[in-house]
């Protein structure tokens, strides 16, 4: 199922087109079995700013379609899975793999993948080259979700 | 999708009026009151004889129906003269004031209005007595107004 | 290009009361948007709606950036003679629309 | 009370005959679709009705006055051949469809404004001008309560085809699909909102969050924004193969326009 060199190699490819995040496509995420052992930066994330990275819908743009524990947001989305008790039933790593890119465990997934920017089609020119969320903003967020116990 | 980024936008046009000459910055519950204040000047307002007619969970803040009716005779002797309606979250507190008489039958008002965010809205009916009735009802809204898309 | 639509019944029973709604088509621009070029776009709206029967004003509305864009507004009025009912939009940048529908009172 | 029980009695007089249109448009008893406007509040749906408050009205009254306008050097207006607008009944519930003479589809906006350079000898309108929208609006308002009927032209089917696949492509930054939120996930809240299942019933809509009349193309690039992918250019004909597609999974069903959409 996991095909690390894959997603190294595509997400390298991809690297030189890249302005924003160019820093974060240098880094390439070695997946193990469904997961992403390593953070991203090599630092943790910090849980208080993940949660305010899931909290903006602009941002990122997680509460469109989840619900969280995030009570002073109204108006959550119900397409995907409660974030709530996401620290319980995941990993750290596997958390990293499913926010990177979720299509590595299932093609057919919803879940936009956050830190890729291979393989997409007819990409806005403003994003153009960028990933939804940086590393280090992804690790904040893996930080946040990790500590959402039932 | 974007859309907090457009509610960013919002708030910083609601900042950016602060060197108008308007007298409010921006609509709060405090600024309402003062709005309320300025019309009913010293005199009490009592809760009653006013219906406040909105949707409580609207889809969109760009246009919202209301309509006020006050109970009210509208004779000569004994009529509504005026409809004053208030928000608490718009950049002004004002949505508007309707002058009505005797020739209107009927003290009701209909209009459409926009909410930039959930919020408690307020109508005050002044009566030829000098009398002041109020309703307020509060709105959910799921999408404020004053957003836009890319298109 | 001012487009209003007026609905008001065309025949009444003297004394009756009847409604009247009022649409027309106005940006209602608050003036606290900025604009694709992060600038305000400049206020611009109606500020005010009258109406008359028979030339004698029977109501008033002021009108704020609140206001949602293409206003509707609704009131009632007296039918107490035949005639012609008027109503009036003013607002920024010289804004002026006047419409009339007749009432026949029976 | 009078305007009260009126409004009533409108609302149930449109939930009646929507129930009993959309009853004849499904025979089996089993069509599960639903238009855009049963997913809104009964307010909408109220305004949406009620041709003195529904503001998609005044692009239908203006569209009325250009009808009549002589324009172009032809010196004549849409009446002038036309005649009534009457003779325009159903011809909304038709399009996308491929004019004489031509080889490719094209929709609703394309077809008046082809009148208007090739007959009318006029000037080309603009994508979203008030007057292409107004008279587009005028126009589809002749075949509210029809059921959408796409024509027999084999020639449509590529089109459609191509449509399809377009509906079920993922794109943009978010690599989403259309077919991904209105087809398998229609009637669920993304941010509070629910999803219709896009059904084109009633455009040229009044879009509140536009607070103006809009186009199908305005609409489907509110979406390509939302999932940050690149819009097609407003000539671009991959918005007349998805119409195309659009008014084929939504046959039968009826027309509303001038609908109003949150």
């Amino acid at each position: 199922m996991s095909r690390p060199g894959l997603l190294a190699a595509a997400l390298a490819l991809a690297a030189p087109a890249a302005v924003a995040q160019q820093v974060d496509l240098q880094v390439a995420p070695q997946i193990v079995g469904d997961a992403i052992p390593a953070s991203l930066t090599g630092q943790p994330g910090a849980a208080a700013r993940g949660r305010a990275i899931v909290a903006n819908r602009g941002v990122g743009l997680c509460l469109l379609c989840h619900s969280g524990p995030i009570v002073e947001e109204r108006f959550q989305g119900d397409l995907a899975p409660n974030l709530a008790g996401a620290g319980s039933r995941w990993s750290e790593g596997q958390l990293r793999l499913r926010i990177v890119d979720g299509s590595r465990l299932n093609a057919d997934t919803i879940m936009p993948p956050y830190y890729r920017t291979s393989g997409l089609r007819r990409v806005a020119r403003n994003f153009q080259g960028k990933t939804i969320l940086s590393a280090a903003q992804i690790e904040d967020v893996v930080a946040y979700l990790a500590t959402l116990k039932d | 999708m974007d859309r907090r980024r457009f509610l960013a936008g919002t708030a910083t046009a609601i900042g950016a009026i602060v060197v108008l000459p308007l007298g409010t910055a921006s609509a709060t519950p405090e600024a309402m009151a003062g709005a309320i204040r300025k019309v009913v000047g010293a005199s009490q307002v009592r809760e009653g004889r006013v219906s406040l007619d909105l949707p409580p969970l609207v889809e969109n803040g760009s246009t919202v129906p209301l309509v006020v009716s006050v109970e009210s005779p509208m004779r000569e002797a004994d009529y509504i003269k005026a409809i004053h309606v208030f928000n608490e979250k718009n950049p002004q507190p004002n949505v508007f004031t309707a002058r009505l008489g005797p020739r209107n039958g009927r003290a009701v008002v209909g209009t459409r209005i926009k909410l930039g965010d959930s919020q408690k809205i307020v109508a005050i009916a002044e009566t030829s007595g000098g009398q002041f009735w109020s309703a307020s009802a509060d709105v959910i809204v799921t999408l404020a107004a004053c957003l836009d898309e890319a298109t | 290009m001012a487009n209003v639509l007026v609905n008001a019944p065309k025949t009444a029973k003297r004394g009756s009361i009847v409604e009247i709604k009022a649409l027309i088509l106005h940006p209602m621009e608050t003036g606290f948007r900025p604009g694709p070029n992060g600038r305000i776009i400049p206020r611009n709206i109606i500020e005010r709606f009258t109406a008359t029967w028979n030339g004698t004003e029977i109501f008033d509305m002021e009108m704020s950036p609140a206001i949602a864009a293409n206003p509707f507004v609704s009131f009632f009025a007296v039918a107490s003679e035949s005639g012609t009912v008027g109503l009036r939009w003013t607002g920024d940048e010289g804004f002026v629309v006047e419409e009339r529908v007749a009432i026949a009172v029976e | 009370m009078i305007a009260r029980h009126f409004g009533i009695g409108l609302a149930i007089v449109f939930i009646a005959s929507y129930a009993l249109a959309q009853g004849m448009a499904d025979k089996g008893g089993t069509d599960k679709r639903r238009s855009g406007t049963q997913d809104m509040g009964g307010v909408l749906q109220k305004m949406q009705d009620d041709d003195t408050a529904n503001p998609g009205m005044l692009f239908v009254q203006l569209g009325g006055e250009l009808w009549g306008k002589a324009s172009g050097a032809s010196g004549k207006s849409c009446a002038d051949c036309h005649g009534s607008v009457a003779s325009m009944k159903g011809v909304a519930a038709r399009y996308p469809a491929i004019p004489k003479g031509a080889d490719a589809p094209v929709d609703l906006e394309g077809r008046i404004d082809l009148c208007r350079t090739a007959n009318q000898r006029a000037g080309s309108l603009t994508s979203e001008s008030r007057e292409l929208l107004a008279l587009t609006a005028y126009v589809a308002h002749q075949s509210r309560g029809f059921p959408i009927t796409p024509p027999d032209d084999p020639r449509l089917a590529p089109f459609r085809a191509r449509g399809e696949k377009l509906w079920q492509a993922r794109q943009g930054q978010l690599n989403l699909s259309c077919a991904i939120c209105h087809d398998d996930n229609a009637g669920k809240k993304l941010a509070g909102v629910t999803i219709p299942e896009a059904h084109p019933t009633g455009y040229p809509i009044y879009r509140l969050e536009w607070q103006t009349l809009g186009s199908l193309k305005r609409r489907l690039r509110n979406c390509l924004a939302g999932i940050r992918a690149e819009p097609y250019a407003y000539d671009a004909p991959e918005y007349v193969m998805l119409d195309l597609f659009l008014m084929d999974r939504a046959r039968g069903m009826m027309l509303e326009s001038p609908g109003v959409r949150p």
